[in-house]
């Protein structure tokens, strides 16, 4: 739900991501993380909701 | 609607002489014609200030929660879609059924007091609406759990058009669709309206209140207020009532119900049609406020 | 007198905007407020409404101003103060509720002790341009509040005549100084000035303030509070609440300090750190409110902190109404 | 037209916008029970700004936010801040170590009136937390130890362990010429042989007269009340009561707002009362 809202909001929906992993799923727990990086790689530096600090 | 104030006053007098309840919960007039706003009434020698007039809007469920400590038993004039939000209350565990009286309005539907207010105000330019924009579109204008009613029923167009502005932003690209939110939420004031008009905002304590750890930043800027706004939406997701309250509050015209009613089209596509408030049995219960086996992964 | 043509106000703004951050009542979504002027095709005037929801005290107290920012290195910390922009402001077609509300922000920023350094630069090179305001609205109440609404106080005095051509009254010498940049624009005309209707809403506060340092613990709060819902639209769109909160926004090992408006009508409010809440329910903040407004601010700085501009009435969602609560104070009988 | 009186006092602090903190070191820090510790600060140039007992400072811990806080002791070359940890900033507080840069701005508020209270018997009533306050004045007495009378001194906390400043209350204290230290808790310990109980109780135990004596009194609000209810029982007139307040501040310069309690304001007019102006102002502490 979250994930289609931000879609709604027009924020890729590759940045927010969610997978069950138990705590004995560590190459699990590594898959994930290496395929959520690749996937924010693809859609690239997030514009929106970020705040601009100089 | 001079005979509702009379059956009114007869019914809040009766209950507050034979100690039925201790305070009664209705509208009483300010000192505009439109002017009416809730109230609580105490005293018998005070009940003559109730009325029900056409501009009776306010979504009074929302007071319940000044009573949710208390004992006492508390009578409440609630239209449909008041009534909707007091079974959000009672389902909320805010208040019991037993400590209320419900005395159900069916509703012809109602003039909204702040347009009018800002109508004559020459603040603005916008017109008042002779019937409130979210009263157009209301489809329970009839309580449906009352303890005694008062009018007669009213008969209900059935609309399709519940989830037809959602899909018209659905419709545009996510820049579109970002820029669009972006720049209505830009506007907000942070007076935290919506939340506190709203019947399924009803936590003791709010996260937006809190400093440890504080979960929003308090500065107006578009991020801090578009956080403020996804997480009030989310919070709310699938026990909105859809009274349409927190966008008739809005000091500055945020559409707030494109984003309550994305979550409630979004809930009746995930775990089949639903509505809030509509029911006080066992699996009326809002579909996120339970655990079934069968739950859909993306319920998150 | 000196009229400065309506066709000819918006050149009239853009000379002063050369050298100059000018606010004036705009019109955005129905939304009315003082916006600083850029001369943005999209910007609606609105200089035909009665008065803004959106009250001016944004010209001196932003509702986010950064105060300082700050880097940090493992125990060090360094930090830089955020200078405001200097130079000159002007608001234009302010009225006289809302300059008096200007007043108290000087009251309450500039006296008592302390100056606030922030508040001051704002305000000291800050020309005021008001309007006469001729035709009051229904929810207006200024003069019982003690306000001139024609002829208040400013550096310029304008006047919308009935064909919307402006009156124009330099009154100070600074106004002078402005008015002679665009002297050019201006044309020599024998006017008429409106006449004034009358404010239909009576305040007489003779007494009140004295009244309610009897009545702090008064059942009347219990029942005239029951309709307030807590929201902090009041405090928000009033042009005296001056109320803020101090911040951090952190981000690693930057950030900066910032202040911004805060409500007394939410509960974190007066929340400290340790769980204790001197004005825990809802009772007691909107107490809070209506005394400041009536009867703590007149005892410390000797105004109300109310001017009469009637937004509160006008916006409030739940018809919380400070004159109907005046009223009522009134009303009451207390015990000899 | 706007020709107001301005009365400012911030050129005395030697900065130029009050809100701005300056930078101070700590140089020590002491575990006073499980949950406060007292942080000793230098500035550049030794103390950042002269205080006197009862005055608050405040305290920034600047990329967490910022707390004010009664300043226990300031000797010639520092400032000591006892601090509880209850929130947010005292736990990030209670995290750093010796070495960190903190900001601090003040003084804030009144302090104890030390002069009028010359000549006189003091007795000193504290609380857990609340002691921190009361000790400034109890350290500028010793001091001044010539100036005052007797100097009885009632503290109490939840436990042994939540006493502040056992070395002092215990050793040092004592040792003071016409000095009187009552200690209790509010409930019994194994090794506790003192008194049990709660400290309202234990100071009309004690009864102290009112002759020649100013009470003074900080601890929670519960605690203050009690304390004030018994003073009077003991014949103690308003003017010879006085308490210390705390409200929530964030400005510390009187305008922010929240810290008010009627029309007076914690952080310019306060922290400091005695019982006569309390009674003028609403109850709502």
């Amino acid at each position: 739900m979250m994930k289609s809202f931000l879609q709604y909001l027009g924020i890729e929906p590759e940045r927010y991501q969610m997978a069950w992993i138990s705590g004995s799923e560590g190459q699990k727990f590594a898959d994930v993380m290496t395929h959520v990086v690749d996937e924010v790689k693809k859609v690239g530096p997030n514009r929106k909701l970020r705040e601009e600090h100089e | 609607m001079n005979d509702f104030t009379n059956k009114a006053r007869e019914i809040a007098k009766r209950l507050l002489a034979d100690g039925t309840v201790s305070v009664v919960l209705g509208w009483e007039k300010g000192d505009e014609p439109y002017a009416s706003a809730p109230t609580a009434i105490t005293e018998l020698a005070e009940v003559d200030r109730l009325i029900i007039d056409e501009y009776c809007i306010h979504e009074i469920a929302a007071l319940l929660t000044d009573y949710r400590d208390g004992t006492d038993k508390v009578a409440i004039f609630a239209k449909g879609c008041d009534v909707r939000g007091i079974i959000r209350m009672i389902q909320d565990r805010v208040i019991p059924r037993e400590r209320l009286h419900i005395i159900g309005i069916n509703c012809p539907g109602m003039k909204d007091p702040n347009e009018y207010a800002r109508a004559a105000s020459g603040f603005g330019k916008a017109p008042a609406a002779e019937i409130a924009a979210k009263c157009q579109v209301c489809q329970n204008p009839n309580p449906f759990i009352y303890d005694e009613i008062i009018g007669d029923l009213q008969k209900v167009e059935p609309s399709n058009e519940r989830f037809a502005s959602v899909e018209e932003i659905e419709k545009m690209t996510p820049d579109e669709r970002y820029n669009f939110f972006a720049q209505e939420l830009s506007k907000c004031i942070r007076c935290y309206a919506c939340r506190n008009a709203c019947v399924a905002c009803n936590c003791r304590t709010c996260i937006f209140d809190e400093s440890k750890p504080q979960w929003v930043g308090r500065s107006t800027d578009t991020v801090n207020n578009m956080l403020y706004h996804i997480i009030r939406a989310t919070h709310v997701a699938g026990r909105c009532v859809e009274c349409g309250e927190c966008e008739r509050v809005c000091p500055v015209g945020i559409p707030l119900m494109l984003l309550n009613r994305k979550l409630v089209k979004d809930v009746d596509e995930l775990f089949g049609p639903y509505q809030a408030g509509l029911s006080l049995e066992d699996d009326a219960i809002p579909p996120l406020s339970r655990y079934r086996v069968d739950d859909p992964d993306e319920f998150m | 007198m000196k009229v400065l043509p309506l066709d000819k106000l918006r050149e009239a703004l853009n000379i002063m905007a050369n050298d100059a951050e000018v606010y004036v009542p705009m019109l955005r979504d129905d939304i009315s407020g003082y916006f600083q002027w850029a001369d943005n095709p999209a910007d609606e005037l609105a200089l035909d409404l009665l008065n803004t929801y959106l009250s001016p005290k944004n010209v001196v107290i932003p509702q986010t101003e950064p105060m300082y920012k700050f880097k940090t290195s493992k125990q060090d910390v360094e930090i830089t103060e955020v200078q405001v922009r200097e130079g000159a402001r002007i608001i234009f077609g302010i009225k006289a509720c809302d300059l008096k509300a200007l007043e108290n922000l000087d009251m309450a920023f500039l006296t008592m002790g302390f100056e606030d350094e922030y508040y001051k630069a704002r305000r000291q090179d800050l020309t005021i341009i008001a309007q006469a305001c001729y035709k009051p609205g229904p929810a207006c109440f200024c003069e019982g509040m003690g306000a001139d609404r024609i002829n208040p106080a400013a550096d310029v005095l304008i006047h919308e005549l009935e064909n919307q051509d402006y009156a124009w009254e330099a009154k100070t010498s600074r106004g002078e100084e402005l008015t002679a940049k665009i002297a050019a624009l201006m044309e020599e005309r024998d006017v008429t000035l409106p006449q004034a209707e009358p404010q239909s809403r009576k305040v007489d506060m003779t007494g009140v303030s004295e009244k309610l340092a009897e009545m702090f613990e008064h059942p009347v709060w219990d029942d005239l509070s029951s309709r307030c819902m807590n929201c902090g639209i009041c405090t928000y769109v009033c042009p005296s609440c001056y109320c803020f909160d101090i911040q951090v926004s952190n981000r690693g090992e930057a950030g900066n300090r910032f202040r911004c408006w805060d409500s007394c009508m939410y509960r974190e409010y007066t929340m400290m750190a340790g769980g204790h809440n001197p004005r825990d329910y809802k009772k007691e903040r909107y107490r809070n409110r209506f005394l400041h407004k009536l009867q703590f601010f007149n005892e410390r700085y000797g105004a109300n902190l109310c001017t009469g501009c009637g937004r509160c009435v006008i916006l409030c969602p739940n018809g919380v109404n400070i004159i109907e609560v005046i009223e009522k104070v009134k009303e009451v009988k207390l015990d000899a | 037209m706007h020709d107001h009186n301005h009365e400012c006092s911030c050129k005395d602090h030697g900065q130029t916008n009050p809100l701005v903190p300056t930078m101070v070191k700590v140089q020590k820090i002491v575990d006073e029970t499980s949950d406060v510790k007292t942080f000793y600060v230098v500035g550049e140039n030794g103390i950042p700004f002269k205080v006197m007992p009862g005055q608050l400072a405040m305290v920034s811990h600047v990329a967490i936010g910022e707390g004010m806080f009664s300043v226990s002791w300031q000797d010639d070359d520092h400032l000591q801040f006892a601090i509880k940890r209850v929130g947010l900033l005292t736990d990030a507080l209670h995290e750093i170590e010796v070495g960190q840069t903190l900001g601090v701005r003040g003084p804030y508020g009144n302090g104890f009136p030390v002069e009028e209270c010359k000549g006189k018997d003091m007795l000193f009533i504290g609380g857990g937390i609340g002691l921190a306050p009361l000790r400034s004045f109890i350290k500028y007495c010793f001091k001044h130890r010539e100036d005052y009378g007797k100097i009885q001194i009632i503290y109490g906390a939840r436990s042994y362990d939540d006493l502040c400043f056992k070395r002092e209350l215990f050793e040092e204290w004592p040792q003071v010429p016409n000095c009187e230290v009552y200690t209790t808790i509010d409930n019994a310990e194994d090794q506790w042989a003192g008194n049990v109980g709660f400290c309202p109780a234990y100071l009309e135990e004690i009864n102290p007269s009112p002759q020649g004596r100013i009470a003074v009194t900080c601890g929670p609000p519960i605690m203050i009340k009690f304390v004030l209810q018994a003073l009077e029982k003991m014949g103690y007139t308003d003017e010879q009561v006085i308490t210390t307040l705390e409200m929530r501040m964030k400005c510390g310069i009187g305008k922010c707002g929240r810290c008010n309690i009627g029309s007076e304001y914690i952080c310019l007019d306060g922290p400091v009362f005695n019982l006569a102006q309390l009674k003028k102002l609403p109850p709502e502490w």
